[in-house]
């Protein structure tokens, strides 16, 4: 299983701030991309904008990222700290 | 040197535990990030933090290191508010010490910017018209 | 919101004192200036800084409004001590507070360079060869 | 008459803090360093120096400047306060 977290408003648009997804061994991030989409309607249109970022076992996830069973993928709308 | 809390910091205290670092600090520089009462015109009743806990601090742990390789610092702090501050209240606070002032200020203005970059935490704004996530650095 | 006295001062309240101006500061600037252990390869024992009484507040006072003036910031506050000052210890704060941060800064950074430049104060150093009147801002 | 202050280094070399001297009318600032070198050899030579500033009323002195009966004039070794 691949657990997903949603933060800020993704958190509010996902409805959840948590899910397990189950991932066919070791996948690309576009793929994981299109599985998140179908598995979440509701944040399809976020999920592929180029300001929401996606971290894989908090790190910055690139197009290279793989992701595979036990990994702990964010979804990070645009920060606002500081 | 680097902390994400939902209590208030003193600055002093901060100034101070950075200081222990060395006695040839010659130069301390603070940045102190406040809740504005007004945004875009509205005014803000209250703001509301929230961070990706374990990875907003390893991202201000790695803007630390980062600051003490490229510039010529001795020390860098970084405190972080999260949950519910009131207008007016602290939010975030970065402390730079060297032996000349002109590294600190570089460096404390780096660390903003730099937090601001890839520091994983948002700010939900309420206001009277309701709450809202701000989305001020795309 | 400019000073020179002989006992220390607390940099949280002065930058709350500073903060008071307005609920519009999102982000205020500290230079602290410390007392070094070094100076030139010598260790320092003490340092003593002496003024001209009234001359010394005029100009900090000229630098505060100058500052207001040209720069888009809120309020200035500056401190200094005279009189016999440990290593490690506090010598100089100068606060700044804007809405934006970056004017801060730069408010910040040219208020301790002219601080420097037009402040008349003097720093004699006490190493183990003895006394010495520094010239480093001629 | 003029009360003249010294500072610092100053202070030391001329031995003390305060002098009143008698300035004839108007004068500028030329002539009243004229004065004070004589008045004051073991400090001459720092009163050429350009690094050493003047000041009048507490403000900087420039060589237009003109001391009367009633100034107060600082002779300011080179700052190093902050």
């Amino acid at each position: 299983m691949v657990k997903v977290k949603f933060f800020a408003m993704l958190k509010i648009k996902a409805g959840r701030e948590e899910a397990n997804l189950a991932a066919p061994g070791s996948i690309s991030l576009e793929k994981f991309k299109d599985i998140l989409k179908k598995d979440f309607p509701g944040i399809a249109e976020f999920i592929d904008r180029k300001s929401v970022m996606i971290s894989v076992n908090q790190e910055f996830a690139t197009k290279d990222t793989m992701i595979k069973d036990g990994d702990e993928v964010a979804l990070l709308p645009p920060f606002s700290g500081g | 040197m680097v902390r994400i809390q939902k209590q208030d910091f003193s600055v002093t205290e901060e100034i101070e535990r950075v200081k222990r670092a060395s006695k040839s600090i010659g130069g301390v520089v603070a940045f102190l990030g406040t809740a504005r009462d007004i945004s875009k015109g509205e005014e803000i009743v209250k703001l509301d933090f929230e961070h990706y806990p374990g990875m907003a601090e390893k991202k201000l742990q790695e803007i630390r290191e980062r600051a003490l390789t490229n510039f010529n610092i001795i020390e860098m702090g970084i405190v972080h508010r999260i949950g519910k501050i009131d207008s007016g209240d602290n939010i975030v606070l970065i402390v730079t010490a060297a032996q000349h002032r002109n590294d600190a200020f570089m460096a404390c203005e780096w660390a903003i910017a730099e937090l601001k970059r890839i520091a994983p935490i948002w700010k939900k704004e309420t206001t009277r018209k309701g709450e809202v996530w701000v989305e001020e650095h795309p």
